[in-house]
C-alpha cells in the first residue's frame, strides 16, 4: 500500500484530500453521504467572530462548467460553532482545520485566539481573501503591506498550524505567497474564488443580489493550477491546492504542479462523494504507476 | 416524466421532500437541479418536469435504460393533513402536491394555475386523486380565465378552517400565503430557490425565516430546513 | 430599424461586433463561411514588425468550457501583412482593425507608426497583455509604470484611433484602464486570455509546450463581464469587452456592462458564423425589447 | 460509423479531407473534432471514428435524425495516384485513407497495424477494395504479430517506385517517412494534430514544413495547408 500521508505545516494528514471552506457547511451536512474518517481534514465555512447573517438572494448562479456564488460569509459565529458544531467534529478521526475571517486585525486576532485555543481544531486556515465582501474588505488578500499586517498579528496568537488562504485576484499570487510565508505562514491554500459577474439582459439586473461573486468550478482549473505551480517556484511552506477539483486526475494535476494538499470545493455539491472518490482513486494511481508515497508526486512537474 | 430505479436500495421519500438531479456527465451544466419526486413506488421513483434550460434539457435527452445521477430524498415534508384540505398549485408545482393527494387521509380541493393549457400535465390523473379541481389559465386554454388566486380566494372566504397546501411561482405563493393569514388559515409553502448543493452546505438557497425570537427573519436554508415552510414564518422578499 | 452603429474612439462602426485577435486569422480565413461586410470590425491576428515563428507545439488544449492557447504570437510581420493581406481586406466594408505588439517600446512605435500610415487600416489595438510571452515580456501589460511609456510613446506616432487591451493577469484592471486612458488611448478592450496550466498526469508533463497559456471562451466570461462593468466604472473612454462570447445573449451582457463594442474569439472556431449571427440576434433583441439604439443599452446595468 | 446528411446543399469533399464535428450544444466539450471523411455519397457523409474521450463520447451518444454540427470538407488532398500504390494505416487512420481506395484508378497494397484486432473496424470491406491487405497487431489478435512497418519495409525494399500514402499515430508515419525516404519512394502522409479551428485562423495546429527557401522548416497548420503533406518535407520534432 502506497503511502497517502502528508504533512501540511506541521500538521500531519492520513491523506492529502480536504474539502473546501463553505462547500461542506461544518461537516455534518455530509455525514450521512460519507465517512467524515476517510478525509486528510474537514475545512469548516469561514467563521467570524461574531455571526453574520450573509447577503440577500440570489447567492449563486451557475455558468459555463462554474458558479459564481456570493453567500456573504455567513456564518454562526466562533461560540456557536465551538459550542454546536465542534463536539460532532470531534468525534471523527480527521484533521478539523477551521477557516475564518474578520473584518479588522482586531477581529482575525480574536477569532484565531480563540479558534486556535478549542480542543478539536488542528490548524486554522485564514481567509483573506473575499471577493464577496463590499468595498475596502478586499484589501486584506490584494495588498501586501495589508497582508503582512494582518497575518504577522494573527501568528503571534496562532497556537497552532495557520494556513493563510490567497486570493486569486491579484497580479503577482507567488508575491503575495512569499509575503504570508514571510509574515509566518505555515502553509498557503489557493485559489479562492476569481470575482465575477452575470447579468440578466432582460431585466439587465446582475444575476447576483451582491453584484459580484465568486468564481468557483471547473472553469478555473488552469487558472488555480497555474497558480500552484507559480507559487510552488516562489517559497518553501507547504501548498494546498484547490479550484476545480473534480477527480482523482484533477486532484493529481495539482499535486504534481506543487500542491502537497489538495481541496474540493464545489464538486461536493455535484457528487456528496467526490471527496471520498477521489482518496480512493488517488490511491490507485499510486499503485498503478508504482508511487510509494504521495510526497514523491508533490512538484514532480517534468519540464 | 421521468421514472428513475436506484442502483442501490434507497430510503423512500415522504410528501415535500425533493432530489437533485443530472444527466450526463458533463461539466456544463455543472450542478444538479432540485425536482419534488411525483411518486414513488416498488423501489422506483417517478419525476414530471417542465424542460426550462440547460439542466432539464440534458435530462428530456435521456434514452431509456441510461443512468442519472441524483440525491435524495431531501428536505423536510408537509405535514400531512388529517383531514380535507385546500392544495394550490402553480404549473409544475403540482409535482410537489401530487404525493400529498395519495397520502393524506382526507381529499383536497385544489386549485391550479398555468398561464396556458400546456402548462398542466396529467389533469386527468390530478382529478381523479382530488375532491375537486378548478383550473385556472391567464389565457383561458383551459379552465377559468383568471389567476390561480381567484377562485382560490372565494373558496378560502367558507373554508378558511382548512390547511392550505401551496407549490407555485414565488408571487403566487406570496399573494396565497397574504390571503390565508388574512383569512387566518393555516398555510404551508413549498419555496423555489436556486440550489447548488441541495444539503445545507452552500447557503446560496436560503429564505428569511421568522421564530419566536427573531421577527425579522433569519436565513434558513430551502433545502435543509424547507423547502416546506409555515407560510406565516417567511419573509417575503423583494419579490 | 433599430440603431446598431457605435462609435469606437472616433472610428464608425455599423455594428458593435468585431472579432478577436488571433482567432479570425487575417480575415481570409472566413470569408468563405460569412460575409466580412457584415462585421462591424475585422480584427487581425497580432501583428510584429518582424515575422514570429511562435511556441512549438502542442500549441492549444481544451478545458472545461475553455481553452488554453499558447500559440507565441506566430504572425507574418507588418511588412508581409501590409503586401499580401492588406489588399483583400480593403476590399470590403468594414472598418480594420490591426492588433500588434512588440518587444521593446521601440518596436511597439515602429508597428504602430506603419501600420497607422497604411492605407485601409481603420484603428490599431495594441496588445500589451501576452501571457504566452516569455519572462519580462508580461509588464508590458501588468505594471502601470511600463503601461504609461509605452501606450504614450505609441500615441504619439499613432494617426488612427488607438486601443489599447488590457490584461486581466492584474490585481486591478480598472487602475489599468485609468493609465491607458491616461496616456492617451482612444478606448480600451479587455479582456485577454487569463493565464493557466494543464498537465498531463500520466507524463507529469505541461500539456502545452510553452507550459502555461491563455485561457478564452465562455469559462472566463463571468470575469471578463466583471472586467468591463469595473472598467465602465472608472474610464470615460469606450470599451471593447470580449472573453467567452458565443451568443448575442452574452454579447449582450458585455453591453449592458458598459462594453460599446464586442469581439467574438473562440466561438468562432466553434461556429465560423457566430459573428454573423450574433449581429442578426442582436438586432432581433433591439426590435423586441423596442431599443431603438444599441447605445442606449451600453451600461445601463440596473442596480 | 457516423452518417449525417447536410441541411444544406454541401461541398463534395475529396480524398484526404476532413470535417470538423461537434455532438450536442453544451460548452463543454467546446470545440469541435477533426474526422476524415469515410465515405460520401448521395449528399450523406459517412465518418468512422473510434470513441477516445469527451467528444467522440458526445458524437457516440447521438441518436438517428438528431442534428450534429460540422464544418468542412477542409484540408487539401492525397494527390490521387495515377496507378498502384502503398497505402500503410495505423488504427483509424483507415478512415482517411478508405475514400482514396475508391478514387484512385490504381488499387493499393494496404498495411494495417492495430494494437488489438479490435481497433481494426471494416476489416473485410477493406480487404475488398485494395489488391493485398496486410494485418499487424502488437499482441497478435488479428493478422501478423508485428509492427506495421516490418512488413512494409519488406515489401517497399521491393516495390519503392510505388507512391506511400500513410496515416496514422506520429511514430508511425514518421518511422514510415524514414523507411521511405531510404528507399527512395515517394510518400505522402495524413498528419495529426491537435485542432481549434480547422480552418487555418488559430494556428495550434502547426507542424514545421521545409521549402526550398528554408531548410529548418517554417510552421503550416495541419488543417489548411495539410493535413496531407510530402513526408520528405515534414521536419518531425520531438516525437
Ligand atoms: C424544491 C424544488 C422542487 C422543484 N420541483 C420541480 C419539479 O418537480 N418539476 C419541475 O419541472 N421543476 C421543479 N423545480 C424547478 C426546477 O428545479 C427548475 O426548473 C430547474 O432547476 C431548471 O433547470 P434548467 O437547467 O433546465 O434551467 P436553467 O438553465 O437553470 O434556467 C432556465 C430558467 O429557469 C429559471 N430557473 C432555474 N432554476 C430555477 C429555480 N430553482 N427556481 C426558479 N427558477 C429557476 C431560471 O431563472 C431561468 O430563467 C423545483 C425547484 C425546487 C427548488
Ligand atoms: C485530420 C484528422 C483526421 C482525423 N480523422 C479521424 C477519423 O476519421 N476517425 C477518428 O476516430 N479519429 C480521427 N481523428 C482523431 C480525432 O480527431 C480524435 O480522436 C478526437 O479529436 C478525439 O476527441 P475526444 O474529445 O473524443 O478526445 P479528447 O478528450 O479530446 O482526448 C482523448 C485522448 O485522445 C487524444 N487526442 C485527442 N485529440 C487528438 C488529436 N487531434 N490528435 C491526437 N490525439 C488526440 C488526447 O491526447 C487524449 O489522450 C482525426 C484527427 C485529425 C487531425
Ligand atoms: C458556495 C461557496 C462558499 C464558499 N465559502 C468560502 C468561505 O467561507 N471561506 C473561504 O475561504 N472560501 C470559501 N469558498 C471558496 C472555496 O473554498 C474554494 O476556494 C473555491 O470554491 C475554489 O474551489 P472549487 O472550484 O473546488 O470550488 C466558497 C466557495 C463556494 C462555492
Ligand atoms: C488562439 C488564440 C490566439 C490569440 N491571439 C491573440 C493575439 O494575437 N493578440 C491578442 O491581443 N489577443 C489574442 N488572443 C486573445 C483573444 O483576442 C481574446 O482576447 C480572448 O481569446 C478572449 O476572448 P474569447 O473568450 O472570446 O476567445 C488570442 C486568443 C486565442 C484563443
Ligand atoms: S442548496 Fe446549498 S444550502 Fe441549500
Ligand atoms: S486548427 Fe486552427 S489553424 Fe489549424
Amino acid at each position: 500500500m502506497p503511502s497517502l500521508s502528508v504533512n501540511i505545516g506541521g500538521m500531519i494528514l492520513k491523506n492529502p484530500v480536504m474539502t473546501a471552506s463553505g462547500t461542506f457547511g461544518y461537516g455534518e451536512e455530509y455525514a450521512e453521504f460519507i465517512d467524515l474518517n476517510r478525509l486528510g481534514a474537514v475545512v469548516v465555512k469561514g467563521l467570524s467572530l461574531k455571526p453574520k447573517e450573509g447577503n440577500p438572494v440570489p447567492r449563486i448562479v451557475e455558468t459555463a462548467s462554474g458558479m459564481l456564488n456570493a453567500i456573504g460569509l455567513q456564518n454562526i459565529g466562533v461560540d456557536r460553532f465551538i459550542l454546536e458544531k465542534m463536539p460532532f467534529l470531534r468525534r471523527f478521526d480527521t484533521k478539523v482545520i477551521c477557516n475564518f475571517f474578520g473584518d479588522s486585525v482586531d477581529e482575525y486576532v480574536h477569532a484565531a485566539d480563540v479558534l486556535s485555543r478549542t480542543d478539536g481544531v488542528h490548524a486554522l486556515e485564514m481567509n483573506v481573501s473575499c471577493p464577496n465582501k463590499q468595498a475596502g474588505w478586499c484589501v486584506f488578500g490584494t495588498d501586501p503591506a495589508v497582508l503582512h499586517n494582518v497575518v504577522t498579528a494573527v501568528r503571534k496568537v496562532c497556537r497552532i498550524p495557520l494556513i493563510v488562504k490567497l486570493s486569486p485576484n491579484v497580479t503577482s499570487i507567488a508575491h503575495m505567497a512569499k509575503v504570508a510565508e514571510g509574515s509566518g505562514a505555515d502553509a498557503v491554500s489557493l485559489i479562492n474564488t476569481i470575482t465575477g459577474m452575470a447579468i440578466d439582459i432582460r431585466s439587465r439586473r446582475p444575476l447576483l443580489a451582491n453584484k459580484i461573486g465568486g468564481l468557483s468550478g471547473p472553469a478555473i482549473k488552469p487558472v488555480a493550477v497555474r497558480m500552484v505551480w507559480e507559487v510552488f517556484n516562489a517559497v518553501k511552506i507547504p501548498i494546498v491546492g484547490m479550484g476545480g477539483i473534480m477527480t482523482a486526475a484533477d486532484a493529481l494535476e495539482f499535486l504534481i504542479a506543487g500542491a502537497r494538499g489538495i481541496a474540493v470545493g464545489t464538486a461536493n455539491f455535484v457528487n456528496p462523494a467526490a471527496t471520498v472518490e477521489i482518496v480512493e482513486a488517488l490511491e490507485q494511481f499510486l499503485v498503478d504507476e508504482q508511487v510509494n508515497d504521495v510526497n514523491e508526486l508533490v512538484g514532480s512537474l517534468r519540464l | 416524466m421521468l421514472t428513475v430505479q436506484p442502483l442501490q436500495p434507497a430510503t423512500f421519500p415522504v410528501p415535500g421532500q425533493f432530489y437533485m438531479l443530472q444527466a450526463g456527465a458533463s461539466y456544463d451544466p455543472l450542478l444538479k437541479r432540485p425536482f419534488s419526486y411525483l411518486s414513488a413506488e416498488n423501489g422506483s421513483i417517478t419525476f414530471l418536469y417542465r424542460i426550462r434550460g440547460k439542466g432539464t434539457r440534458a435530462i428530456a435527452a435521456l434514452r431509456e435504460k441510461e443512468t442519472i445521477s441524483l440525491i435524495g430524498p431531501l428536505g423536510n415534508a408537509y405535514p400531512v393533513p388529517s383531514g380535507e384540505f385546500i392544495a394550490v398549485a402553480g404549473g409544475i408545482g403540482i409535482a410537489s402536491l401530487f404525493s400529498l393527494f395519495g397520502a393524506a387521509t382526507g381529499r383536497a380541493t385544489l386549485f391550479w394555475g398555468g398561464r396556458t393549457a400546456g402548462e398542466l400535465l396529467m389533469t386527468e390523473t390530478v382529478r381523479g386523486l382530488v375532491r375537486t379541481a378548478v383550473i385556472t389559465t391567464d389565457d383561458g386554454s383551459a379552465g377559468r380565465k383568471s389567476l390561480v388566486t381567484e377562485p382560490f380566494r372565494e373558496y378560502l372566504a367558507v373554508n378558511a378552517h382548512l390547511p392550505v397546501y401551496v407549490c407555485g411561482s414565488t408571487p403566487m405563493m406570496k399573494a396565497v400565503a397574504a390571503l390565508c393569514s388574512d383569512a387566518g388559515a393555516r398555510c404551508f409553502v413549498s419555496l423555489e430557490a436556486y440550489m447548488a448543493c441541495g444539503v445545507g452546505a452552500c447557503l446560496g438557497c436560503v429564505v428569511k425565516i421568522r421564530d419566536s425570537e427573531n421577527h425579522e427573519g433569519r436565513f434558513r436554508s430551502v433545502c435543509k430546513d424547507g423547502p416546506v415552510f409555515d407560510a406565516s414564518t417567511v419573509v417575503w422578499e423583494g419579490q
